[in-house]
């Protein structure tokens, strides 16, 4: 069955496209680019071996539309079509229809997928592959005399999840069972407006849980391997914001009883490829949560500290090829972060910022490297997630990863729009992040008003001085002859010509 | 010799600033500063300030007054006023750049899913007012001065471009 | 004798100090610049904490003249001087000058620094430590007769080399006794006017050597350890072009005779801080070359594979800590590779290529590391060694890091300057060098004309398109109103309207 | 329409280019191609040629028909012609960009450190004429055509500025 892959249709855009494309030109494979009408200069498309344009700006009308990316995937003969992370990724229809088109989704099963996409159907597969889960229930459809009973079995606070959630939607946190019914409803409702389908279950709720999660690789030869943890507690708003690897609490025996249980539900859900096996960790005990099947937006820190090339390895899986090391041959060094960097204003809640990136210059350097989806004079368009790079950065320790990736952070440059670089800064100085105390309730306990401004004094009397000057030089040169200031104006002509001439710190 | 008030992160700076050959003198809040500037490209200045060296790059944040300075990985938002101004304003009781703070505008095309404010409420600096969602992202907006809500043209539902005027504040 | 360092000069401009800046960073130690005129505005100003000018742009008005190195470090405070490599590096004087002064010079003594730099000394300590050493002899002033006797006895051809040299300058093949004489007498010509010191030796010459050498580090408290190899045997007139670690011939037992090697003259020289002893190897066999007293150009890929930070380490050893792993704790993972990017044109012989760097954009992604001396809109100048940066890539495997390498190469943007990255691309799409079959003649014996410029036909198709539509465009947007031609205007103004508001791809 | 011959690494390219909505018509060698244009900053462009894309980067390199594309990496010197004008050049048995080629000139400020080549001697396409050493290193220029020297402007030891004039061909 082992098929060489010749040619991979990326139906992604933004930095995972790009990583993409890295991948297929380091195994020779002709990379296809596609592009919403925003995206004509984007730099994924300038890194494709071929781009082909697939409709207007909104996602719904271009990455989104199965029908769009078959027909290019035809036209150009992909044998291959990579959805990356998000838009079609996850969906079990465009996975069946490209088995249908005898085209190789690389991913699992569409089957898998679907399985596993739904919370409920997930977590008994879990508990049936022997994995911890929170304790929890399904409540069915409201009948909510037997849900109150089951929510004063497990004890409040209780989380009530939608069955199709993710990214927060339809998830609540009931106290007391006053407000349990009330909730419960909100919950259905938000679920059936969000995802269509109200079906919702209770979990215990975990006051300070860490997000850790296992990343998997099954090949379609039936070996099931892990690659290790990410810890991924920094949160804010369910979305991670900082991950790494390993966890400060990973020890070699937690990690071994983790990655069987992850391995576990893998070969459970008859997986095949890359995927994520997440977990909820509190005081020494973790409990499944759900898997991802697809890339996840951090692998890299993966890649770092086990020096595997997981798109590369999805791609051999899908190829058909066995796994070219089994578990005892993965090891892991080192220390690695991942900073996402994204286009929105700290100062303003996170408003996404949209606009020319006027200035655009990547850290570069010792540990550093950086998956960026844009490149200087790109637009920031307002139609897409707006993360424009992933910082990940490795260290031989995890203090040293902390300092490298504190100056990766000063070395970058983005201006025209406003960034999270400056909030990152914030949590690498943090002590309880250096310390490596973390939970997902992290950044709501250090920053409770959201506010990320530590700006040292010192930072700021220098920012004073350079707007001072900047004044100070617009000015002068908007007003070239000002009234009864002749000797300023001839001294600034005189600096114009001297400056061209003579050096900089003068002869000091 | 020009002089400006510059307040950052609620404090103040004196400035004077004197250009002497292929230098700037200044001085802050009293104390002497040697400054060389170096113009880099597209609006860019690389300082030595008493020969710490840093790469600068400022924009217009909305009013006049209104800067963000982005040096050292850090946006630094301030206000700069010419000292003489600064110190009329202060005169008169207001806080620097308060004037240009009572507009409230969609800073992105998207959808208002909520307005939490109504015409006559007191708001406090930072309390939510509107929430917009866009790029599949709910974004609070909120209050950047403390103030009393004059007009509210947003509606709950309603679509709105960049840069429309949702909530005045006085 | 342990002291923090809390603030460095570092004496060097470009990727080098750059590089030792990052190092300063990750450690919170201050880091201060130098600059001659013509750096004013160079990336190391831009990313040091301090900034002095130090002259005019000649280095030997600059950055060779150690009063004013000494005086910017007197003044500002630094307790430490890192010299790079090249400048005063390897400058005894300068060393000693530091020891007087009570500034930490970062790099071995004064005495070692002049033992090591006269190679007929070194090649004595050498002998004196059991290193194996190329058959040859010193074969003194003028006596010419002894001098054939010696070149008889090891067999031409041999190599005439000068005691002070480097970079091949007083270095002669000499192929039979005929031109014995002759080319003896013009090296000691080019060794006393490069060098002042017309002392020259004579050694076995090696056919088809490679070049490998060993980076040791060696602490003040007696440990000498070495770091594994680098191989650098592709040179151009004896510089190194592309370096790599592992050597494609090592093997461990290798590895562990010659570290054993390169620790012995350590230990013989009372070595302190990092170095690196080079080799050449031919048919299984090693012999001393050299011992560099510095940090390497190359040493980044001895810190990819080994997960080291060698300027880390070298603050560390001169701060008088001891090093904080033994020799079996030094692993090595996967393989890496260096090209040297120069500011060149490989078609006009490599004649250094200066202006301003219209544009400049570096690769990214998967195991790429980019040490860069500029950054876009710099210029380059005329005075200094023309290297513009170093493109590190690691790879799981030697046939990773290839075409990671040449996956970088294609993403680097230069342009405004000619430079080496075309030349790059050649070698790593080499099948000798693919195959790891090198030698320090690879580049003469692969491309005996010079000839790196080995388009494809498709490459110089798509470019003829790209200047004939260029040459179109340009001249339509010229003549706006060409006589006679007035519907093809009128169709260029409507494309140019109707490009902002529809999409690149149209409607096909 | 315009008609142009380009001639790259010796290979000879006929190429016609038409501007149809939104896209360029082109022919190669009498084969179709299609091609669209996106301008991106300063003088760069990105191509979809046949739906490949190429980011492309155009500069003269001396004469009016030289030009240095560079794309995937590499730098493609070419010549570039008006299609009539090379019928005319090739009737008169000239080659591509030929009369360009005969004044050397210092690449770079340096030292003249040998001139190996004397008034009357007959050179060879890549054969050393000169040496000047810059940046501490000894750089070789070469005949770029076959030719005669018929000056010789460059004298050994002479410290040259970039641009001057060092040897002539004919």
């Amino acid at each position: 069955m082992a098929k060489k892959i010749r040619k991979i249709l990326v139906a992604n855009r933004g930095e995972i496209a790009v990583r993409i494309i890295r991948a297929c030109r380091d195994l020779e494979i002709t990379a296809v680019a596609v592009y919403s009408d925003c995206d004509k200069s984007a730099y994924h498309v300038r890194l494709a071996d071929e781009a082909y344009h697939i409709g207007p700006s909104p996602s719904s009308e271009s990455y989104l539309v199965h029908d769009k990316l078959i027909e290019v995937a035809r036209k150009c003969g992909a044998d291959a079509i990579h959805p990356g992370y998000g838009f079609v990724s996850e969906n079990p229809e465009f996975a069946h229809r490209c088995q249908a088109e005898k085209i190789i989704f690389i991913g699992p099963k569409a089957e898998t997928i679907s399985r596993l996409g739904d919370k409920l159907v997930a977590r008994e597969m879990a508990i049936n592959a022997g994995l911890p889960v929170v304790p929890g229930a399904d409540i069915g459809e409201n009948d909510f005399n037997i849900a109150l009973e089951r929510a004063r079995e497990i004890g409040f606070p209780v989380l009530v999840k939608a069955a199709a959630g993710g990214g927060g939607k339809g998830m609540r946190v009931v106290r007391d069972e006053e407000s349990f019914e009330e909730s419960l409803q909100t919950a259905a409702n938000e679920a059936r407006s969000a995802f269509g389908d109200s079906r919702v279950f209770i979990e215990k709720y975990l006051d300070r849980p860490r997000h850790i999660e296992i990343q998997i690789l099954c090949d379609t030869h039936g070996n099931f391997l892990h690659l290790g943890e990410r810890e991924c507690s920094i949160q804010r708003r369910h979305q991670k914001v900082v991950e790494e690897a390993p966890s400060p609490v990973m020890t070699p025996e937690l990690r071994a009883r983790m990655g069987e249980a992850a391995v576990n539900i893998a070969r459970e859900s008859d997986y095949v490829g890359a995927g994520t096996v997440e977990f909820m960790y509190q005081d020494g005990a973790f409990y499944f949560l759900e898997v991802n099947t697809r890339l996840q937006v951090e692998h890299p820190v993966t890649e770092m500290v086990t020096g595997i090339d997981l798109v590369q390895e999805q791609i051999a899986i899908a190829e058909g090829d066995p796994l070219s090391f089994t578990q005892d041959e993965i090891t892991f060094r080192g220390h690695a972060i991942e900073c996402r960097i994204y286009a929105e204003d700290p100062d303003e809640g996170f408003i996404p910022s949209t606009g020319e990136l006027k200035h655009y210059r990547i850290p570069a350097g010792p540990g550093v490297r950086v998956d960026s989806g844009v490149i200087i004079y790109n637009e920031i368009p307002v139609y897409y997630d707006p993360m424009i790079a992933k910082l990940v950065v490795w260290g031989k320790t995890r203090e040293q990863a902390i300092e490298r990736t504190r100056r990766a952070l000063e070395e970058y440059r983005v201006s025209g729009v406003r960034s999270t670089i400056g909030f990152h800064r914030v949590i690498m100085d943090n002590e309880k992040f250096r310390a490596g105390d973390l939970s997902t309730r992290f950044l709501e306990e250090e920053y409770p008003d959201n506010d990320y401004h530590q700006m040292s004094e010192a930072l700021g009397e220098k920012a004073a001085i350079a707007a001072a000057i900047d004044k100070f030089v617009t000015e002068r040169k908007i007003a070239l002859d000002p009234v009864g200031n002749g000797r300023q104006k001839s001294n600034w002509l005189t600096w114009h010509r001297r400056a061209n001439l003579r050096s900089f710190g003068g002869s000091h | 010799m020009a002089r400006y008030t510059v307040t950052v992160d609620g404090r103040e700076y004196d400035i004077t600033v004197e250009y002497r050959s292929e230098h700037y003198r200044m001085t802050v809040n009293g104390r002497e500063v040697e400054v060389y500037r170096e113009d880099l490209q597209r609006g860019r200045s690389l300082l030595l300030i008493d020969n710490t060296s840093h790469e600068v790059d400022i924009r217009y944040n909305g009013g006049d007054n209104e800067r963000i300075v982005f040096m050292q990985g850090t946006d630094v938002p301030l206000q700069i006023e010419e000292y003489n101004l600064a110190q009329l304003r202060k005169t008169a009781g207001m806080a620097a750049g308060g004037a240009k703070e009572t507009m409230i505008a969609a800073p992105m095309p998207g959808l208002v899913v909520d307005v939490r404010v109504a015409v006559g409420d007191n708001v406090k600096k930072n309390q939510p007012l509107a929430v917009i969602e866009a790029m599949k992202m709910e974004n609070i907006l909120k209050a950047r001065t403390d103030g009393t809500v004059k007009a509210v043209h947003a509606t709950k539902g309603q679509s709105v471009d960049k840069g429309d005027k949702l909530i005045e504040l006085e």
